[in-house]
């Protein structure tokens, strides 16, 4: 289950940041600027190329989880220090540092004040993201998790826009509340697995104690499903803020309008990804009855998120907020595909992750450049910008095709595979769930006609300067990976297959418990003769 | 009785001894003389944690001693190593407040010395009588400490408050342990422990006697509804005072609380953990909810540490090795960031009693990045934020009481700890997302006091370190709790 | 005969009486004087039951509450010194700088 | 290595010019002759390699073997269990395959598209180097697209070409994109195909789910084979992929984008509008004969929808003054008579009029541009009038397009248009489905159609290029015939007007079924269903005797004479344009009408968009003030933010009302009361709060 | 007259008892405190006399010693000092919460009785020592208390002469008037 060659590389990845970090409060000196960006943008640019290898590295056929560390942190409560990835944990990784390396190197001249504080906290961040997705260990999770909050609420706090205080408080609290609730869910297992619940009259399973979630996933199929139930509830709060699914959405809007240009990259990118990474590595395969249960509901609020968020970001009147809410529409897109509880769902999901990292990531990049040379959001404002800035024009264009789903770019790849899974679930998932599509071609639409289109008529646009050569490289590395995932897809399903074979065993596991009483319509039809199956669908 | 039996009672004897020393040297050294003082008395502190290492510690499991009035075991190490570590943090820090506030060093280190004996007495006590003595001693030193800026009208009035209602929360207890003695016809603890087991079927007096008890206790670690004393008797007595008040009797307190509850009356759990329960809970509602709208930081600081005394329950209210252990830690952690904190508030005071106000601490980043950052750490810790100990500390307590089943009452906890992060953050806002050009806001400016600021450092390195290596304090704690009587 | 229930009863009522007083009176001597009734209300069941149980660890605890009740007495009237001289004042409840 | 091997190098070669034009051409401001060469150069290899392609194919392969070449593993989804609980592997594989149809999309695409590439180089010289780029950019871009789309060997990449001709209508709509109405109508055309698309996606999941694969190679033999066990699956699919046919090709009720798509460059207009991506959908009907032979139901939908949409664009043609607008509505109708020809099984038919319909209206689209660039961008055929003389070419190449399209014989529309209609009695005649009567009314209506077409066509050649220029004198100096580079075009699109009918020749009529080379081409993509050989038209074929047919060719071109002749008596002569005033007059209200395209357009605006919209705005208000409200409400959270907004940053006005934020501003206020500030109070608070703990404790333990 | 001699004990302990409470009010009434420390006297020796009764002597000694002796002439002597008619006109009882303080007690005084009550009928079944022992035997005298003191309760004993310490301290501190503290803080002149 575990594959301990290259430990190291993970450690390294995970405290490269940290110590550049401590180094930089340590030794540099807050004035001097071009030396906090040098360094600062070096220490992630090293972080990047050294989780390169990953990618190589990893092993599709091999161990679940790879490039393990185990060493005894607490042993006396069974909290380890547990490191290691599967492949959909590396994806994310390389997605996490690339993102990471933008957001330091896009912030150059976007942040003028309390640079040294800057570096540091964004540098922690990386730390903090890069540790949720290694960490094997419940505790350790739960540790990096927290610890991610914290400068990300200064990010938005110190950096942040006019309403920053409050959109940073929201932020922080939404996700503690959410993330406090998973405590108790996650201490429940922890009991269950050993001692049991003396009070509630919860036998334990008598094992050793212990955090480690290789070891809980062995003993999933025991949890009786009314814990699940209610450690899934536990989860799916803490998750589901993160997500952010509807109707938790309400903190996203704020946090992203009030971020600066890096924190909105990275929370669009990366830590909006920790809610769904924490329901596949977690909630599917941890609590695979409560799961199926749950399966009816979710999806009908990632619909609702779907065409919610569309319709909502189809009002918006500040750009930054319009893609705020583009992304719960995504996110809800991911969620579907994901309960959609198969291979294709599950796979488009993941894959929507990366997707929606590397295309929102972009759009708030982009949001974020016009936004420094003109201090204002709003769409009113412009129009016409493709004469005065036909680069950024192209390159909008290409990443608002990419958020489309236009085909031979990444977003259709993970669409696709979504409703594809979704019909497969129900073919009336797929029938809202795709309206989405046109929606989503919309507002993005409109947004960039009523950006770039018709005449210049804004005075203060007329010698707008057209993208840097800092600034367009902020955005090729993006765009390349739009285009690649767009055309071959091949290698991230590769790393990604065994993670979704996985998690789909798991939940099966107890879908045969349950035999297909369990509302789960593919079960039905698989039992039902093709033909009245197919006429079923028809009417 | 021969000398010998002393000699594990060394420890309380000497440390009354320096007192008294401390007494007589104060009078020719006057208040010139604080800081030679304060040394004495750290070094006596020091003398008295070796001694308590070389000649307390229960060599061959625990020992109860003297006319089975004291008992020498693991916990009452733990404990009073904690609590003179706390004290002699606290002298640290007090040289320079007095000096600055221009009264005598010799009355104030002495009384703080009496009250660690007391509390050596509440931590290590066999018998109802020492218990209850050790208490006293130790409370009627800290109503004079809180009062000691006799001309300050809050130290006066938070040491009043303090006083009267210490002493009826002292008669109460009396009336529990009389009703006790009444119904078991023994002051020992062992002995009640064993009648209790031998009895069939609690008597109701007995168990009344018990809760009642229990109030008295309640009311040392400031839980509701028996916490009214402590927002008041904070912010009144000086700042130093208040850091070792919040720190040292409450621990003490805690060690009484669990020697009582978790040795001698652990028989009857089922009869007094619904009245703890409903103390728990009710303490970290109120705490944290009635800091939220606190604009002086000694009274936020006082109702979050009526807070976590609220979590700290929750340890005495699973009832199991876990919860015992995560109380022990719990306090320990609690000690340092509840330290360190005030220690920034000490050294923020440098008008007298400004300093307290929250506004205060706008812009502290910018003039002071250094001193934000550990106030942040302090504050992090506080809310409960890894990698901080203060998450450690709440992890294991969350986890004990899950563990004993109570789930209602680690949702109430844990909901209360995120919103506890909210008025935490309030300082924090001010130190970092100000910068102390706003109306109404007056920045203090950061005194330089070389002993405060050593102790702050240690503090922030202890919160660090076990926050994030754990490992050896758990492993003290687990031992410690090994020879009370629920395991 | 007398049981120790009678005893029980009649320290109770003193107990109470000096929590009642404790809570009514303004002026701070009387306040301690009331808590004074207390620790007597205390030592009364203390001696009951050490008589009827034939143990004299009643007596003796009875007195330390006798001796510390003396202590406590002795701060008390320190306090209302310190308050006089900086209020000019024996009612306690005049003591209200802080709350909230 | 033949050349069929490379047919998936017949889209990169414009791919690779468009990514020259774009990135380099564009970004350096390079010089026309240089994107000229590189744009040329794209297409024209593509024609000359897709042509060759093909001819080795018929030659080698013979054109009853499809050639697939699969590239490369696209899309890996894993496995999925499909409706017959097999497990199915989604492995969708990036191919292309060469069959009849995509043999002969790529015929005329590669060709008519080099064309008007060569068109364009005369069309567009006077716009700046980096739009010139950018146009040729776009304009290789499509063709990409368009041959990716009829090359797919499978749904998925078809929808690929499908998205891709989308993007490149929008971007070539909106080329003059500083006008508002310009862009705006891109828009319009891209999210009105987003919402075919919307079918479409449907249709292939429902493909997959049904039949576990999207290849075309796979799924259409396995349909024919069980008819009966696929027929409901088949309407289901069928519909669905006529959503996105109706999007695409403009059919009721989504034709609304295809006349604001004129605001595009004229050389676009004929490509994209005219020749090639509208009948996507038509391609895309025909390519799926198979299933929608399985569906009756959704034949007759796909035919009710044409025919409708054939004559219901007609009647708007009648009136409008612009002379794109005509060509367009015009294009709309013909695309309405393709999908009647599908409906009614004339699959071949169909395809045979896509054929055609490319030839002349493209023809008719280039005229038209070569009119308007020299009148100097009027496109008003009130203000023009008499061009006959000032640009003989175009009118000799647009007098023939209009003949073809009006359907007199010998020019090549006759031939397909007769077909399409002939196949409609036919169906009516034979009963087809037993929906005959049906079959019957679309037939008349495709009649009536053909009256209207030849009318209004001739309305605009008449008004256009006969008579005396009523545009004025300056614009009559500078009235020119086009150059070569535009009228070369027009002269091969003419000739090809006049005689690409040839290839269709009804030989039946003439016992020589074998005449029909079309026919006899496309035969192999029309699988027979089911084991049993006999298809459709056998039967028909003795529905309608031969002497009937011969009738209907008759009636056919007299109804197209007919409406020539309406068109002369209104538009030509002494009472030119008088009559049709009259006209108007008395029917005021069909005129507003017609005129008014039925105020289609205002009607969606009022409907469907203005209700989104205002949807948006109101769910935005909901989301800022309930949503918002009511998630603080019930989350703790709340209490922070509400209070921070309140404390520390009053600029912050929440909407939101949180209930539980003031609560426990309240509570932490009430709770503070408790601490009354002097000792006997706290005392109390102690006694009562023992006493509560007291009785507490009781209720638990006294029971 | 035999009916006295037999409840000799019951009836002095009523007498006492309601003696004691009668002065217990009285501290907690009287407006005067000079008055309220006289009936607290009174409250004190008839503790005492109830020490008597349970053969207790040596603490109805230390009681009328420590109490009536020390503590007494302490508050007199405090009362006499701070001038009592400082306090407030007329007003004795903390107007308003009185009644609620009153109501207060007596609920607690109540629940408190209910389990005493409870404890002692439930008595026999063990648990409540004391309850069951109608009267005791005499053990109590001088001697044995002073070597129970010194002996086992050493320590305790040990730590009370340091509360004392503590409470002289404080007593020094509060008490002592600061002339060098004038720098510090200005000076209350009573």
């Amino acid at each position: 289950m575990m594959d301990f060659q290259y430990g190291w590389l993970l450690n390294l990845i995970c405290y490269l940041p940290l110590a550049g970090a401590l180094l930089m409060m340590a030794f540099i000196n807050k004035e001097n600027s071009t030396a906090l960006k040098t360094w600062a943008t070096l220490v992630v640019g090293v972080d990047f190329v050294v989780s390169i290898p990953l990618w190589f590295l990893y092993k599709p056929d091999g161990a679940e989880f790879q490039f393990a560390t185990q060493l005894k942190w607490i042993p006396s409560v069974g909290v380890q220090y547990l490191f290691g990835v599967d492949g959909f944990a590396v994806l994310l990784i390389l997605l996490t540092t690339l993102l990471g390396f933008i957001a330091v190197y896009c912030s150059y001249t976007a942040i003028t004040e309390r640079q040294k504080e800057y570096y540091v906290f964004l540098l922690l961040l990386q730390t903090g993201m890069l540790g949720v997705f290694c960490s094997l260990d419940f505790i350790l999770f739960y540790v990096f998790w927290e610890v991610m909050l914290v400068p990300m609420y200064f990010l938005i706090g110190v950096w942040g826009g006019p309403r920053r205080l409050y959109a940073a408080i929201k932020f922080f609290l939404y996700t503690l509340v959410g993330s406090v609730l998973m405590l108790v869910g996650i201490l429940t297992l922890y009991f269950f697995n050993s001692t049991g619940l003396a009070a509630v009259g919860l036998e334990g399973l008598g094992h050793a104690a212990t955090f480690s979630i290789p070891h809980l996933f062995t003993i999933a199929p025991q949890i009786p499903p009314e814990v699940q139930f209610w450690v899934f509830l536990a989860f799916f709060v803490g998750f589901a803020i993160k997500v952010p699914m509807f109707p938790f959405h309400t903190w996203l809007p704020d946090a992203h309008v009030e971020a600066p240009t890096a924190g909105s990259v990275i929370l669009a990118a990366v830590l909006l990804k920790m809610g769904t990474y924490g329901f596949i590595r977690f909630s599917l395969p941890l609590l695979p009855d409560a799961t199926l249960k749950a399966v009816g509901w979710i999806g009908v609020l990632a619909i609702v998120a779907i065409v919610y968020g569309a319709l909502v970001a189809m009002a918006q009147k500040d750009m930054k907020k319009l893609v705020a809410y583009s992304s719960v529409s995504h996110m809800g897109f991911v969620m579907l595909g994901m309960f959609a509880l198969n291979e294709a769902g599950l796979r488009g999901s993941i894959l929507q992750m990366l997707n929606h990292g590397v295309s929102t990531g972009a759009l708030f990049l982009l949001v974020g450049i016009v936004y420094e040379r003109r201090h204002n959001r709003m769409i009113a404002e412009y129009g016409g910008l493709a004469k005065v800035m036909p680069v950024y024009a192209t390159f909008f264009l290409i990443i608002t095709m990419s958020s489309i789903g236009l085909p031979t770019l990444n977003g259709f790849i993970g669409e696709f595979l979504i409703l594809i899974g979704a019909y497969n679930h129900s073919w009336v998932w797929a029938l809202f769930a795709a309206s989405g599509i046109v929606l989503g071609a919309a507002y993005m639409l409109w947004l960039y006609q009523r950006v770039f289109f018709g005449e210049l008529s804004n005075e203060k646009n007329k010698e707008l300067p057209d993208l840097n050569r800092r600034e367009q490289w902020t955005l090729i590395p993006l765009i390349v990976v739009a285009f690649w995932v767009g055309l071959y897809p091949k290698p991230f399903f590769d790393r990604m297959a065994p993670t979704v074979d996985r998690v789909l065993q798991r939940v099966d596991v107890a879908r045969h418990d349950q035999g297909p009483s369990a509302g789960d319509h593919v079960a039905e039809l698989a039992h039902a003769p093709a033909g009245e199956a197919a006429g079923e669908h028809g009417e | 009785m021969t000398l010998a039996q002393f000699v594990p009672f060394l420890p309380e004897i000497f440390l009354a001894t320096a007192g008294f020393a401390v007494l007589l040297l104060g009078i020719p050294l006057g208040r010139s003389g604080v800081r030679p003082l304060s040394l004495f008395g750290v070094a006596s502190l020091g003398i008295t944690g070796v001694l308590v290492w070389l000649v307390a510690r229960p060599v061959d499991g625990p020992a109860v001693i003297l006319g089975d009035m004291l008992v020498v075991d693991q916990m009452a190490v733990f404990f009073k190593l904690l609590v003179l570590a706390a004290g002699a943090v606290v002298i640290f820090m007090s040289a320079g407040y007095l000096e600055r506030s221009g009264y005598g060093g010799g009355e104030y280190i002495a009384l703080i010395l009496f009250a660690t004996v007391g509390m050596f007495i509440m931590a290590s006590g066999a018998n109802l009588a020492s218990l209850y003595v050790g208490l006293e001693l130790m409370a009627l030193s800290v109503y004079v400490l809180v009062g000691f800026f006799k001309l300050e009208v809050k130290s006066n009035e938070g040491a009043v408050k303090y006083f009267v209602l210490g002493a009826a929360s002292s008669a109460i207890l009396l009336y529990g342990i009389s009703l006790i003695y009444g119904s078991l016809g023994t002051l020992d603890l062992q002995e009640i422990r064993d009648s209790l087991v031998a009895l069939p079927t609690a008597n109701p007096m007995l168990v009344l006697g018990m809760v009642l008890v229990s109030f008295g206790m309640l009311f040392k670690v400031a839980a509701v509804p028996f916490h009214v004393w402590t927002p008041d008797a904070y912010e009144g007595a000086p700042t130093p005072v208040t850091a070792f008040i919040s720190v040292a009797p409450k621990a003490a307190a805690f060690a009484m609380f669990m020697r009582l509850f978790f040795d001698a009356f652990a028989p009857g759990v089922e009869h007094w953990r619904i009245v703890l329960w409903v103390a728990s809970a009710a303490t970290m509602i109120y705490g944290n909810v009635a800091a939220l709208t606190q604009d002086n930081v000694k009274r936020m600081l006082a109702y979050s540490s009526i807070a976590h005394a609220g979590y700290a329950l929750m340890g005495l209210v699973a009832f199991t090795e876990m919860g015992a252990w995560a109380l022990l830690m719990y306090m320990l952690i609690y000690a340092f960031m509840n330290l360190g904190a005030f220690g920034f508030v000490i050294l923020l005071e440098s008008k007298g009693y400004a300093g307290e106000k929250i506004v205060d601490y706008a812009g502290l980043a910018r003039r002071h990045p250094g001193a934000a950052l550990g106030m942040l750490i302090f504050m992090l810790a506080l809310a409960g934020i890894p990698p901080t100990a203060g998450f450690m500390g709440k992890l294991y307590l969350f986890a004990a009481a899950v563990e004993g089943g109570y789930i209602l009452l680690t949702l109430i906890a844990v909901i209360m700890s995120a919103v506890s992060l909210f008025y935490y953050f309030r300082i924090v806002v001010q130190m970092y997302l100000q910068d102390g050009e706003e109306e109404g806001a007056e920045p203090a400016e950061l005194l330089h006091d070389r002993w405060t600021e050593a102790m702050i450092a240690v503090c922030i390195v202890a919160t660090m370190v076990i926050g994030v290596w754990p490992r050896p304090i758990v492993g003290w704690a687990k031992s410690a709790v090994g020879a009370l009587g629920i395991m | 005969m007398i049981g120790a229930t009678h005893y029980v009863a009649l320290s109770l009522i003193l107990l109470c009486i000096g929590l009642v007083g404790l809570m009514v009176r303004r002026n701070f001597i009387t306040v301690l004087m009331s808590l004074e009734l207390m620790f007597n209300a205390v030592n009364i069941n203390l001696i009951a039951f050490s008589f009827r149980l034939g143990d004299l660890a009643g007596q003796v605890l009875a007195i330390f509450v006798i001796t510390i009740a003396a202590a406590e007495a002795a701060i008390g009237l320190g306090l209302i010194i310190a308050l006089v001289r900086l209020k000019d004042t024996v009612a306690l409840e005049e003591a209200d700088e802080m709350g909230g | 290595m033949k050349l069929y091997d490379l047919i998936w190098l017949i889209p990169i070669l414009p791919l690779l010019g468009a990514i020259f034009n774009g990135l380099v051409s564009n970004r350096l401001g390079l010089s026309k002759s240089v994107t000229n060469a590189v744009a040329l150069l794209g297409s024209g290899l593509a024609w000359l390699l897709g042509w060759g392609a093909i001819v080795q194919w018929v030659l080698d392969l013979g054109i009853h073997h499809t050639h697939v070449v699969r590239l490369f593993s696209w899309i890996q989804g894993g496995s999925l269990r499909i409706l017959d609980g097999s497990l199915a592997e989604v492995d969708i594989s990036a191919s292309f395959q060469l069959d009849a149809v995509s043999a002969l999309m790529v015929f005329f695409v590669t060709f008519v598209g080099f064309l008007i590439h060569v068109y364009s180089v005369g069309y567009m010289h006077d716009e700046s180097d980096r739009a010139y780029a950018r146009y040729f950019s776009y304009l290789n871009l499509f063709m990409f697209s368009m041959l990716v789309l009829v090359l797919g060997s499978n749904l998925a990449v078809l929808f690929v070409g499908w998205e891709g001709v989308g993007l490149c209508s929008y971007l070539l709509i909106g080329f003059y994109f500083e006008k508002d109405w310009c862009a705006a109508a891109g828009m319009k055309a891209f999210i009105v195909n987003r919402i075919g698309d919307w079918g479409f996606l449907l249709a292939i999941f429902a493909t997959f789910m049904v039949f576990g694969t999207l290849e075309f190679t796979e799924f259409f033999p396995m349909a024919a084979a069980h008819p009966e066990h696929f027929a409901s699956a088949a309407t289901v699919i069928g519909l669905l992929l006529f959503v996105g046919a109706i999007g695409k090709s403009a059919q009721i009720p989504l034709y609304v984008w295809l006349p604001d798509a004129m605001a595009g460059p004229t050389p676009v207009s004929a490509l994209i509008h005219a020749a090639t991506m509208v009948t996507a959908g038509v391609y895309m009907v025909v390519r799926c004969n198979v299933i929608y032979r399985l569906s009756p139901t959704a034949m007759l939908v796909v035919a009710i929808v044409g025919g409708i949409t054939a004559i219901f664009a007609a009647t708007i043609g009648l009136v409008q003054n612009d002379i794109k607008k005509v060509l367009a509505y015009s294009t709309v109708s013909q695309l309405g008579y393709m999908f009647l020809g599908a409906g009614v099984g004339a699959f071949v038919a169909a395809i045979f009029h896509v054929l055609t319909h490319a030839f002349f209206k493209a023809c008719l689209f280039l005229g038209s541009g070569s009119v308007i660039h020299a009148c100097g961008g009027e496109q008003d055929i009130r203000k023009m009038g008499g061009l006959k003389k000032y640009m003989p070419t175009t009118y000799w190449t647009f007098l023939v397009a209009t003949l073809a399209i009006s359907g007199i014989p010998i020019f090549a529309g006759f031939f397909s248009k007769d077909e399409i209609l002939f196949k409609a009695f036919e169906a009516g005649a034979s009963d087809l489905n037993h929906f005959g009567s049906a079959y019957y009314t679309l037939w008349v209506l495709g009649m009536v159609g053909a009256v209207l077409t030849a009318f209004y066509m001739f309305r605009l050649v008449f008004m256009t290029f006969h008579g005396e220029f009523r545009g004025g004198e300056e614009a009559e100096h500078h009235l020119h015939e086009s150059p070569w580079t535009m009228t070369m075009p027009l002269v091969v699109l003419g000739v090809l007007s006049i005689f690409g009918g040839l290839v269709g020749i009804p030989g039946k009529l003439f016992h020589h079924p074998e005449w029909n080379l079309i026919e006899r081409f496309l035969e192999p993509i029309i699988l027979p269903i089911g084991h049993a050989a006999e298809g459709g038209h056998d039967v028909s074929h003795h529905a309608v005797s031969l002497g009937m047919e011969w009738g209907l060719v008759f009636l056919s071109v007299g109804v197209a004479i007919f409406g020539i002749w309406l068109a002369y008596r209104f538009y030509m002569g002494v009472e030119a344009l008088v009559r049709p005033q009259r006209l108007a007059e008395r029917f005021p209200l069909a005129h507003k009408l017609l005129l008014n395209k039925y105020w289609m357009d205002e009607i969606y605006d009022a409907t469907v968009i203005s209700g989104t919209v205002k949807g948006s705005r109101g769910l935005w208000e909901f989301d800022a003030r309930v949503v918002d409200g009511a998630v603080n409400g019930t989350a703790l959270t709340t209490v922070g933010s509400s209070f921070m907004s309140g404390i520390f940053d009053l600029r912050v006005v929440d909407g939101a009302v949180n209930l539980i934020a003031t609560c426990y501003d309240v509570a932490s206020r009430w709770f503070r009361k408790l601490q009354v500030g002097f000792a006997q109070g706290y005392a109390m608070v102690m006694v009562f709060g023992a006493a509560i703990l007291l009785a507490v404790y009781y209720l638990f333990k006294l029971n | 007259m035999d009916f006295l001699i037999a409840n000799f004990g019951a009836i002095l302990f009523y007498v006492v008892a309601v003696i004691t409470v009668a002065a217990a009010v009285g501290v907690v009434t009287l407006r005067n405190p000079v008055h309220a420390a006289v009936s607290l006297l009174l409250a004190f020796v008839m503790v005492a006399v109830l020490f008597i009764m349970n053969h207790a002597e040596f603490l109805a000694a230390v009681q009328v010693l420590v109490y009536a002796g020390g503590i007494m002439v302490l508050y007199l002597f405090v009362i006499m000092l701070v001038k009592i008619r400082d306090i407030g006109p007329g007003k004795v009882f903390l107007s308003g919460i009185a009644p609620l303080a009153v109501l207060g007690g007596v609920v607690l005084g109540c629940l408190i009785a209910i389990g005493i009550l409870l404890g002692s009928m439930a008595a026999g079944d063990g648990g409540a020592a004391a309850m069951t022992a109608i009267d005791g035997e005499t053990v109590g005298n001088t001697e044995a208390v002073g070597w129970l003191l010194y002996m086992k309760y050493l320590v305790p004993f040990e730590i009370v002469s340091v509360v004392l310490l503590v409470a002289m301290i404080g007593a020094i501190v509060f008490g002592r008037r600061d002339v060098a503290l004038a720098g510090a803080g200005e000076e209350v002149e009573p």
